[in-house]
């Protein structure tokens, strides 16, 4: 439904319901208490990721009129930082860490197998929405090199067997997975 | 409400009396690398069996932050009997508890006499693993916050860069400049408006300091940075975090309201007249945010891109007003030194390095972990005796410090004392403290690949020597990797480095080469085998069988 | 007086820079009493020779057989001069290196053509993946740029070099001209 | 872009700029503290040269083609954002100067698809002129060759990203002179994008004018007039000085 909405982006008519609406209550929140500043930009966004799993662009052309922020800068400021994503979230989500230690003991051979079971890469979300991907800087967790997060939980010390056994649970429909 | 005097030794002796009403106390690890392993289910466990057994008011059960030897986790610690306990499981619960009334020994006793803790030396880390992060009682039971009310009952702001100035105390983000210095800048600056920034955007791959320091002694922070804004003149300060550390981001979240409930942040502190708001900002993931004028442009809701220094944030800043930014482990580092004076701090370390630092141990090395050792401790102490050496019987090949700024430092500088000068002199850079140990299994020039990718990645595209020069860079140490490169290439890329270094815009760029020169510096054979002989020695780098050049 | 042995080759070009060399006019029988043509598209030789001293190649190195070419070239000559843009840059004949090579030949071979809807297997070279200039394979000596270099810079390049001097180059074409 | 010389002057309560003396390539000069190095240079018909630099929009400092050097100081500056100290000793054309800026032009050249015998501004393109002024006669480094689509969806204009060298002149001049804020760069690092509002097609866009000042800024031929064939597309920069000077007898 909001995918629809991007065909009319700029309508005020729009950003004016999306004030009272509930969905939106976080976001308007973050923007009133800085005074609906331009500086609040970054937060601003955080709040619409963390309501809505990603940025679109209905969301980014209303941040951008409650801000007074020029469009061009709000999509800056979304592509400039790799937190923030302009598509949805795929059902399950894998963050492999590629931080020098878990490089060291051997992350890349864990993406490849990714690549190999799901046909997904960095940044990518398989075709079925099934799981996402993503790769870390550093989760911290060096000491149980090589790590990855499946759906918010740290996993270390992994090995691609170990990897491709998660990734059969989720794209098997398994309910414990 | 204004707190004074008496109240903080109230609350501090309310909490000694608690704590002393519990006969045994177990700690449990709630930092992330223990929770990762199950932390929160031993913890769970071993509340469920003291509750069964009604032991809960002989024993205390609480969550800590990091006890530092993350590789062997979850850890529990009982903190009254000195015990460590490695590798739990909620069914260790039971044996945990029953060992509490046993006199005898057990495999965990002794854990202060193990050489992982017993080389080090805390300062930054001194409540971490033993205080619970949640609660303001414990940090000020733990002598918390009574730096800040001297400073602000005693002290003329003056009198506390002075202070922090004679102890010698340098920015633990990586270049080491003088925090003293640093501070009287910004004091100095004619605008009046002022601001200071704690830079809690931790972004090397392979350094987690920070997160561990934020996740278990958040007030440690909170305390530094109000003493530093008290010291400037500051009435408004932002703390800069990693959005993806969500914990570290709670914690401090808490922290900041309970120091604000207290009256500890906020209008007129302890009834001195100064006032300090204190404000979360949370990163979005560019690691080049780390650098000060890109960081400012974060906060301000900009992309993070770097502009020329001068003007340097310390006369023209956040919103163009004088700004001091200084990272976690040097804030952290502040209330010690006001709490036991200059001249204890400065009598740690080395003559140029004062104090300690906190290194985030990784890579192959038995014993990973968070540790904390004075300036000047040898690698060799660090790698082989804290981290109890290589695995597998593998053989000791660099120590990788600074990440993408730094270098790889080989062997025969094994005996070398570790701080600033020395490790810039060996053509790395202390940096904000990874430390990842490399063995026979790890090829360099895939390591300064590696690094190259990170900066690749993270350049802000803003000039060009960074933006293409790393791009570069990284064709250049690709093609080598894959046994496809000629002598010529070699040379090219040397030139290049000396370009990217030379003349890009930030620390970024002007250092995205190191990894490459340090590389080269100790390992050069390594890249001539690569190009020559198209073999890897470390049989790391699958090899093209037939090269496209002649 | 020796007589100089000059070859000229085009690989992957358009014959432009050959045409400006033919557009020195008159100045060439100039020329033509202290060279020797030994190789040319302009001339009826079919082996590259051996001991040539300049050699002036066109275009830039597309398929296997101008690599051939062209590694030979370098063996058997003295000096070696990138001419016009396609040898320097390797310029137009790059520009389908935005794109997959079997994108490429599907879309000329098939997409865009009217009759023998097939990609060519025999007889033709088969083309490399990316089109690249001379100094990606070979030492090249001077470069002359331009699209195509005028032939008073073609005549300056070859009376320096017969004169016993090495051109500047600098101030007599650029990139495009 | 809070640094620009102007803003800098306009500090509330700044006393008249100071006259400083300095030395540029041995000559023995002086200028204003509130001048950059390469405006005194230029005063002193000293030639630095320059691409993301353009007279009337704010400093950038991303090219770094205008570094100098500095005498006791290893790192060279970007003369177009460095202003003088007293007694400063300034090199513009050192060996090693001159090596950097065709490196960096080199990588230039390298990073997108410049293909000056097709393009627009074939004949007029700063790119191309500094190429020649530099003595740059291939580049070694590989070309990465990206695959950008060609915008042709403006009544009047055309982007070509394949020539963009991301001087941020159109960015600059639709912000801090048009004041629209059309343009923005998206992404970071080589993927680095020059974009319009939520990156739509340019036709689409809902901010801009159609006023044309980025594709008269505009360097190379990346932005250009629609109906112009190669080598036909000449930009007129001279609006600029004349539009900035207008404002400021207006406002006086």
């Amino acid at each position: 439904m909001r995918q629809q909405a991007e065909a009319n982006i700029c309508s005020e008519k729009d950003f004016a319901a999306l004030t009272q609406d509930r969905q939106w209550r976080q976001v308007n929140r973050t923007m009133r208490l800085n005074n609906n500043q331009p500086e609040a930009l970054i937060e601003t966004l955080h709040a619409v990721q963390d309501t809505f799993g990603f940025l679109d662009h209905q969301a980014m052309a209303y941040v951008a009129h409650v801000l007074r922020v020029p469009l061009s800068r709000v999509y800056a400021v979304a592509t400039f930082y790799h937190y923030f994503s302009l598509k949805p979230p795929g059902e399950h989500s894998c963050v492999v860490c590629m931080g020098t230690a878990c490089y060291i003991g051997g992350s890349s051979a864990l993406l490849d197998q990714i690549q190999q079971s799901a046909a997904i890469g960095p940044g990518e979300t398989s075709k079925d929405g099934k799981v996402s991907l993503v790769v870390a800087r550093c989760l911290g967790s060096c000491g149980l090199a090589p790590a990855a997060v499946f759906d918010g939980r740290v996993a270390g010390k992994l090995n691609p067997a170990l990897m491709e056994e998660q990734l059969e649970r989720w794209l098997s429909h398994d309910p414990e997975a | 409400m204004t707190l004074k005097h008496k109240d903080l030794q109230q609350i501090a002796a309310a909490e000694e009396q608690r704590q002393q009403g519990f006969q045994h106390r177990i700690h449990v690890c709630q930092a992330a690398g223990c929770l990762s392993c199950g932390s929160r289910e031993v913890q769970e466990s071993l509340e469920q069996v003291v509750a069964d057994r009604e032991l809960e008011q002989e024993v205390q059960v609480k969550g800590v932050g990091c006890l530092g030897l993350c590789s062997a986790g979850p850890l529990v610690a009982v903190a009254s009997a000195d015990r460590l306990y490695q590798g739990c499981a909620p069914t260790d619960a039971g044996s945990i508890v029953d060992g509490l009334t046993s006199t005898a020994k057990t495999d965990a006793d002794g854990a202060g006499t193990l050489p992982f803790f017993s080389k080090q030396h805390k300062i930054v880390l001194e409540n971490c693993g033993s205080i619970d992060p949640e609660r303001i009682e414990e940090y000020i039971a733990a002598e918390g916050y009574a730096a800040l009310y001297t400073v602000l009952r005693e002290m003329t702001p003056a009198e506390v860069i002075e202070e922090i100035t004679r102890a010698g105390l340098r920015g633990r983000g990586g270049a080491g400049y003088p925090t003293g210095l640093k501070w009287s800048t910004v004091a100095k600056a004619l605008r009046q408006t002022r601001y200071v920034i704690c830079n809690a955007d931790e972004g090397d791959p392979g350094a987690f300091m920070d997160r561990s320091v934020l996740e278990s002694d958040p007030h440690r922070v909170l305390e530094g940075i109000a003493i530093a804004a008290y010291a400037l003149g500051a009435a408004q300060g932002f703390i800069y975090v990693r959005a993806e550390y969500p914990l570290a981001v709670k914690r401090l979240r808490k922290a900041i309201a309970q120091a604000e409930r207290l009256g500890i942040l906020g209008k007129n502190i302890c009834n001195s007249g100064f006032s300090f708001d204190l404000q979360l900002r949370l990163g979005a993931g560019a690691f080049v945010c780390g650098e000060e004028t890109a960081l400012i442009a974060s906060i301000e809701g900009l992309p993070g891109k770097p502009r020329p220094r001068p003007p340097y944030p310390a006369e023209s800043g956040l919103k163009g007003c004088p700004t001091l930014i200084n990272n976690v482990e040097t804030f952290a580092n502040i209330a010690p030194i006001i709490r036991r004076g200059s001249d204890w701090f400065a009598a740690i370390g080395t003559e140029k390095s004062k104090g300690t630092k906190v290194f985030a141990l990784a890579g192959r090395v038995c014993r990973t972990g968070l540790i904390e050792v004075p300036m000047g401790t040898s690698l060799t102490e660090i790698v082989f005796e804290i981290g109890g050496g290589i695995p597998d019987q593998g053989r000791f090949k660099a120590v990788q410090t600074g990440g993408p700024s730094g270098g790889c430092i080989p062997e025969q500088y094994l005996h070398m004392g570790v701080d600033y000068e020395s490790l810039a002199q060996v053509g790395s850079i202390m940096g904000s403290g990874g430390m990842i140990v490399m063995d026979q299994s790890s090829c360099m020039v895939d390591v300064a690949r590696f690094f190259m990718e990170f900066c690749m990645s993270e350049s802000c595209g803003k000039c060009v020597p960074c933006r293409v020069g790393t791009t570069q860079l990284h064709a250049l140490l690709s093609k080598i990797t894959q046994g496809r490169a000629t002598p010529g290439d070699l040379a090219t890329m040397e030139e290049l480095c000396d370009l990217v270094k030379n003349t890009s815009l930030c620390g970024l760029g002007q250092t995205a080469a190191n990894p490459v020169l340090s590389t080269l510096r100790y390992f050069r054979d390594e890249y001539r085998a690569h190009i020559d002989n198209q073999r890897c020695p470390a049989h790391h780098c699958s090899m093209a069988t037939t090269r496209e050049r002649p | 007086m020796n007589k100089a042995r000059i070859a000229t080759t085009w690989l992957d070009g358009c014959s432009g820079c050959h045409m400006s060399l033919l557009d020195i006019d008159e100045r060439l029988v100039e020329l033509a009493e202290q060279i020797e043509l030994v190789y040319s598209p302009l001339v009826d030789t079919l082996d590259f020779p051996e001991a040539v001293d300049i050699a002036l190649v066109e275009g830039a190195v597309g398929n296997e057989d101008d690599l051939k070419k062209l590694q030979l070239i370098r063996k058997q000559s003295r000096l070696l001069v990138a001419l016009g843009d396609c040898a320097v840059t390797a310029n137009v004949p790059a520009m389908r290196n935005a794109f997959k090579l079997e994108e490429v030949l599907r879309h000329v071979y098939t997409a865009t053509a009217s009759s023998q809807l097939q990609l060519p297997k025999e007889e033709v070279p088969p083309l490399r993946d990316r089109v690249r200039p001379l100094h990606a394979y070979v030492e090249v000596d001077l470069f002359l740029p331009g699209c195509p270099p005028p032939s008073e810079a073609i005549f300056f390049l070859l009376s320096e070099l017969l004169a016993g001097r090495i051109p500047d180059l600098s101030a007599k074409s650029r990139f495009g001209a | 872009m809070n640094h620009s010389p102007a803003s800098r002057n306009s500090q509330e309560n700044t006393p008249p700029p100071r006259i400083l003396t300095l030395q540029i390539d041995g000559q023995d000069l002086s200028g204003r503290a509130d001048e950059t190095i390469l405006e005194i240079a230029r005063q002193n018909k000293i030639h630095i040269p320059t691409l993301c630099r353009l007279d009337g929009l704010s400093g950038h400092g991303g090219c770094r083609l205008c570094l100098v050097e500095i005498s006791g100081q290893n790192r060279p500056v970007p003369a177009c954002l460095t202003y003088p100290q007293e007694g400063m000793v300034i090199s513009t054309a050192s060996q090693r100067l001159q090596d950097y800026r065709r490196k960096i032009l080199e990588l230039l050249f390298s990073e997108r698809n410049h293909v000056c015998a097709v393009c627009v501004s074939n004949g007029h393109c700063e790119l191309q002129e500094l190429a020649v002024e530099l003595g740059l006669s291939h580049v070694r480094y590989e070309y990465l060759h990206p695959r950008l689509e060609v915008d042709g969806s403006h009544a009047r204009f055309i982007r070509d990203p394949n020539r963009c060298v991301l001087c941020l002149r159109c960015v600059r001049v639709c912000a801090e002179v048009e004041g629209a804020h059309t343009w923005d760069v998206m992404g970071r690092g080589i993927s680095s994008r020059v974009i319009t509002d939520l990156n739509q097609a340019w036709g689409s866009s809902q901010s801009c004018t159609a006023c044309g000042k980025c594709v008269q800024v505009c360097p190379t031929g990346a932005l250009s007039e629609k109906g112009t064939s190669v080598a036909e597309m000449i930009k007129h920069r001279h609006f600029l000085p004349q539009l900035l000077a207008m404002r400021t007898n207006r406002r006086e």
